[in-house]
């Protein structure tokens, strides 16, 4: 008997479900999430399974909400946040930044604030400037918060579990290429951890680096460039904050070798981040410059062409690979 | 070979490694290691040197009559035939 | 064009003065050959040259003092042509400061030659971080060497390649003489120009010793060894050899170490960069004392696979040129390990102080009789040796230390083997 | 509206025994400031009195309370003990926050003071979290959330407002009005600057009251508590007040006269309780410098007390930027098993 296929979409939703079931604490709020079923439809029959007080649709006011999110979290509740997309959160980057990430620091260690605040990123669907960017990058810059990108069925069936019994505001970026994902659940897996970062793929040659919805574009550079000799081994973060630097370090100085594939901008990026720890802690250790696959520096324009040629994809990353390991090719 | 002629022989095979070593200034009873700082790298150099420019066997089971200055020439004597 | 620059020959060295040269120009010069005697903090030292093929010019004059990676002479590589009078090619950067004097003393020519031109900021071939630093410990000269990394970049690769071609070309020089050596009365009767600056190396001890105590959080371990058995192998092995061929124990100290650091690697090697980095082999320093006070450990290279008479020849050799001034370059860089002996006349036990960036060091007391209970339980006068061993906490725990030293006893107890 | 405020000679003299405890605990503050041991801002809460006092007199312990930045008096009438406070003004380990927050900054979890909130408007929407918790947790307690008048300007606010009408949540709304955001007098700022009216928009009841009158805003507050406490909603209360120094230490109020501030200072809530409190035989001749003499003594020990304070080891600069636990669940007043 073969395991039924899923949607990541449907992992994220069985998720929550697991969740609301298990912690009469937990709660959902959000843009749109009761009725209308989720924008991207994670919360789809949720409403008529919990009810309103547990399935709660918000106003356009996404400071108020998040804040009231924080607000409960610190007296008693675990609240999961839905923002709809993250350029929305920008609205209540005060709210994030200003009292998630600070409170428990700012107050000496009185108050923490277990809320989970997840929300959709990146682009690929010709959303255009307003609803397309990778914004998880300066959430990473922030002390105080952790950073989830999982990028797989399993990390978007389990991640949500750790993220609500974590003491801390823990933000998840779901990629939007991601949601249709299709495939079979390990049933091996009924858990994950919300600290390490996995090798989807070993290899000796070159390490690339990568998370959320460049993890199925990277995989497929790697099988590219195994056909033509060159073993990449694959490291998805997982954890965008803090960062796993230790699986870092360790692949990078067995391949000497580092591309980060990150489709943030590249300027001040995470990828950025990453390459200057790796510049810092395993300098000598590599055998090559390090180089970075980015979205361009534009806001993601709507054409299709367009909005391909300014994304990470697999060509780019093996074209970049093959430059530390065929030069002149 | 006589005392005196085997005490130059001596202190010359000590200048090799000891430059400074002032083996007249050494009393006859005295352990020459101590009084001449010698550990015993120098020690074996100075049975290598002496092996080598007496042509006599030197056991290490005797090492021990060679610690004192007295002992030292006493054995080269016997050695030496003199 | 190769040039020969003033090598660093410790964490420590920042700069050496030229005492004497060895060659001159329009000599032919190997890699590993001696081409220059330098004085540094821990005394005059001979340095070997990494450049194969003609002495151009010689850059520097005795006496002058200058700072690590300083170019010290031209060497033309065979088959190149020899240099028009005006440099075909800027020197590559140097990376000594600034400030430091760099007026081209002329050794070799009575007219002054022209100053050379300001380092160009991008001369000399791309090298991979990791291909610089292997050619450093396999002691392969970068510009020979054909990269193949992303712009023609050197890469560790190249450089392993170039250094198994080099030794199938040439013999790489021995560095220490393979048979028994007496000590040459001569040698230390030269000895004056070699000789140690007390004050100098009390300066680079304590710099180093300093160093060590106040980054290095030490842990300390100790334990006797029973050395019967060890002794009475060495007596029957003596037994049968004229002197220059006999072993003292102090060289089974030295091989027990070495295999027990085969089985604990964790404590050979190196702690850089916040990180333990292994050494490139088991070389190990031995702490030599110098009449008149000071110290140094040169390192034997490659302990654990060598025979006890071999090692001794190099104890012996080491010893006599550390205390006569004539040691090489890389008998002072290279030690992975250090070990102190305190010899026959010492104290019964040692707490070392790790020479970084080494992890370790290891303290033999002198081997003494002392009550022992042996296997039956009944009380014995025997020879022990308190074996200690001081080790980098950031590295390694005491119950890693803890193998070691059982390690250490356990070779101790089976001299046959060593 | 039922609700009645006992006028008894002892809770008058408790009124106002608290309003002045408040007023020279800032003196303090303004002598310690100058003398560099209190550094970073200072906003001081003089003339405000009557609000923070009057309110608090309402809540419970098992509210919530929201503050700003200018939250010495709230913290003081909350019941922080001014020794913990003092501490923290000086940055001491002993402080409330062990030094980490500082005169913006006070929180305190035993008294469920939740900041201390230097982002104006910041404050609102976890007022509207903590009424949500309690809410869905079926506890009847309120948060009573302070905000300046400059904080009606922010989007925050009307989300804020919105949300908790529209969820009918807990939450007593006290605007201190003291009539300039810095140095922005209120009609530069606000089309509409009856601010009161604001409320009226979201369904909200709402009341205007004299913010120099310690009993005026006890009653009024005692009103809003009651309805919200019936979980009719939330309720907003606009303080007219006014600040009788600058805005913080360093400015030279340009922004407006002498004659304003010195008619405003005719209205001091202190002078005016105790003149109406003598002139109706409820205050006796040397019993406000007893009181007096009394909160110095209380003060000199918070400084001694603060003084002697430790610094918080450097090594601990980073904890608590990650939890371990969630410390409030064990810390605060009444909290839920």
């Amino acid at each position: 008997m073969s395991a039924p296929t899923t949607t990541y979409r449907e992992c994220c939703k069985q998720a929550i479900r697991a969740a609301l079931l298990a912690d009469p604490r937990v709660f959902l709020m959000g843009e749109d999430v009761g009725r209308y079923g989720g924008c991207y439809a994670v919360s789809k029959g949720l409403l008529d399974e919990f009810g309103p007080e547990r399935i709660r649709d918000t106003p356009l006011s996404e400071s108020a909400f998040v804040g009231a999110g924080i607000g409960a979290a610190i007296a008693g509740m675990r609240p999961i946040v839905e923002i709809m997309t993250v350029n929305f959160s920008l609205l209540a980057l005060d709210q994030i930044l200003n009292n998630a990430a600070t409170i428990p620091h700012m107050s000496g260690g009185q108050f923490a604030i277990p809320l989970v605040i997840r929300m959709a990123t990146g682009g690929g669907r010709q959303l255009a400037a307003q609803h397309s960017h990778s914004l998880e990058g300066w959430y990473a810059h922030i002390p105080g918060l952790k950073i989830l990108a999982p990028a797989t069925l399993e990390d978007a069936r389990y991640m949500l579990a750790p993220a609500l019994l974590d003491p801390n505001p823990v933000l998840i970026f779901e990629h939007i290429m991601l949601y249709n994902l299709e495939g079979v659940l390990d049933p091996a897996v009924t858990s994950v951890d919300i600290e390490h970062a996995a090798i989807r793929r070993p290899g000796r040659d070159v390490t690339l680096v990568t998370y959320g919805g460049s993890l199925p574009e990277t995989l497929a550079a790697a099988e590219t460039l195994a056909r033509e000799g060159i073993e990449a081994e694959v490291i998805d973060l997982r954890v965008l904050r803090p960062l796993d630097e230790a699986t870092i370090l360790e692949s990078v100085r067995r391949t000497r070798r580092c591309v980060i594939v990150d489709e943030g901008w590249r300027s001040g990026s995470l990828s950025a981040e990453i390459g200057m720890r790796i510049a810092e802690q395993a300098f000598y250790e590599l055998d090559a410059p390090l180089r970075r696959v980015c979205s361009a520096e534009v806001p993601m324009p709507y054409a299709g062409h367009l909005e391909r040629a300014a994304l990470p994809n697999r060509e780019r990353i093996a074209a970049a690979v093959r430059t530390l390991l065929r030069p002149g090719s | 070979m006589t005392r005196e002629e085997l005490e130059r022989v001596v202190a010359d095979v000590l200048a090799g490694i000891a430059p400074e070593a002032d083996l007249a200034s050494v009393k006859p009873a005295e352990d020459l290691r101590e009084a001449l700082d010698l550990d015993s790298m120098d020690f074996l150099n100075l049975v290598i040197g002496l092996h080598e420019r007496l042509g006599i066997d030197i056991p290490e089971a005797d090492y021990p009559k060679l610690f004192s200055k007295e002992g030292l020439l006493a054995y080269l004597v016997t050695k030496t035939g003199g | 064009m190769g040039l020969f620059r003033m090598p660093s020959l410790g964490a420590d060295m920042e700069a050496g003065t030229l005492v004497e040269w060895l060659v001159k120009p329009g000599d032919s010069v190997k890699r590993g050959q001696v081409v220059a005697v330098v004085e540094t903090q821990k005394g005059a030292i001979e340095v070997e040259c990494f450049e194969e093929g003609t002495v151009e010019e010689l850059l520097l004059a005795p006496g002058q003092k200058v700072p690590v990676e300083t170019p010290m002479a031209r060497i033309r590589a065979p088959g190149e042509v020899p240099a028009a009078a005006a440099p075909a090619a800027p020197p590559p950067p140097a990376a000594a400061p600034a400030a430091a004097p760099r007026e081209a003393p002329s050794v070799a020519k009575a007219a002054a030659p022209p100053p050379p031109p300001p380092p160009a900021p991008t001369a000399g071939p791309k090298v991979s971080p990791a291909a610089r630093r292997r050619a450093l410990e396999l002691g392969v000269p970068l510009d020979r060497i054909h990269g193949t990394g992303p712009d023609g970049a050197i890469t560790v690769a190249d450089v392993e390649a170039a250094a198994r071609g080099a030794a199938a070309e040439a013999p790489t020089p021995a560095p220490a003489p393979a048979g028994p050596v007496s000590p040459k009365a001569e040698a230390v009767r030269a000895a004056p120009r070699r000789g140690f600056d007390p004050v100098e190396m009390r300066k680079a001890i304590a710099a180093a010793m300093s160093r060590s105590k106040r980054e290095i959080p030490h842990y300390y371990l100790a334990t006797t060894v029973e050395m019967a058995r060890a002794l009475a192998f060495l007596e029957a092995v003596n037994r049968e050899r004229p002197p220059p061929e006999r072993l003292l124990p102090a060289v089974l100290l030295l091989k027990a170490t070495a295999l027990a650091l085969r089985e604990v690697p964790e404590l050979n090697g190196f702690w850089v960069e916040g990180g333990f980095r292994p050494g490139p082999g088991i070389h190990l320093g031995w702490a030599i004392s110098l009449r008149g006070g000071g110290l140094v450990a040169p390192a034997i290279h490659d302990v654990d696979a060598r025979p006890l008479p071999e090692l001794m020849a190099a104890l012996r050799d080491l010893v006599g040129r550390a205390r006569n001034g004539g040691l090489k370059s890389s008998e002072l860089a290279d030690a992975t390990l250090t070990i102190t002996s305190l010899g026959e006349r010492g104290a019964e036990a040692v707490l070392p102080v790790i020479y970084p960036p080494q992890v370790a060091m290891v303290g033999f007391g002198a081997i003494v009789r002392r009550p022992w209970v042996d296997d039956e339980g009944g009380l014995v006068a025997r020879p022990v040796v308190q074996v200690s061993l001081a080790a980098d906490h950031r590295a390694s725990d005491g119950h890693l230390g803890s193998r070691f030293l059982a390690a250490i006893a356990d070779h101790l107890q089976r001299p046959e083997s060593l | 509206m039922s609700a009645k405020i006992r006028l008894d000679r002892q809770r008058l003299l408790a009124l106002l025994r608290e309003m002045i405890r408040i007023r020279r605990f800032e003196a303090k503050c303004v002598e310690l400031y100058q003398a560099q041991k209190i550094r970073g801002f200072l906003h001081l809460y003089d003339g405000e009195e009557a609000v923070s006092v009057g309110v608090m007199a309402v809540l419970r312990p098992e509210d919530w309370v929201v503050a700003t930045y200018r939250e010495h008096g709230q913290a003081l009438a909350r019941g922080i003990p001014m020794r913990a406070l003092m501490a923290e003004m000086l940055g001491k380990l002993e402080g409330c926050c062990r030094g980490r927050g500082g005169s913006m900054h006070i929180f305190d979890a035993r008294t469920r003071f939740l900041g201390g909130n230097a982002i104006v408007g910041g404050g609102l929407p976890l007022a509207v979290g903590t009424a949500l918790a309690d809410k869905m947790q079926g506890r009847a307690a309120l948060t009573c959330c302070f905000f300046g008048e400059g904080a009606v300007d922010e989007g925050e606010f009307h989300e804020s407002l919105n949300l908790a009408e529209l969820w009918k949540l807990p939450v007593l709304f006290v605007c201190e009005n003291n009539l300039y955001s810095m140095g922005t007098p209120l009609e530069i700022a606000e089309a509409e600057t009856d601010i009161a009216k604001k409320a009226g928009c979201y369904r909200m009841p709402s009341e205007a009251v004299d913010g120099m009158d310690v009993v005026a805003v006890e009653a009024a507050a005692a009103r809003a508590a009651e309805r919200i406490r019936s979980g009719e909603g939330p309720c907003f209360l606009e303080c007219r007040t006014y600040r009788f120094r600058a805005h913080s230490m360093f400015d030279a109020q340009l922004y407006r006269s002498k004659e304003e501030v010195e008619a405003w200072r005719a209205r001091d809530p202190i002078d005016r309780l105790a003149r109406w409190m003598h002139d109706n035989g409820l205050l006796h001749t040397g019993e406000r410098e007893a009181i007096e003499a009394e909160i110095d003594r209380e003060i000199e020990d918070a400084v001694r007390f603060a003084e002697a304070g430790s610094l918080e080891p450097v090594e601990e600069l980073e904890r608590f930027v990650l939890m371990d636990e969630i410390p409030q669940e064990r810390l605060v007043a009444g909290a839920a098993p």
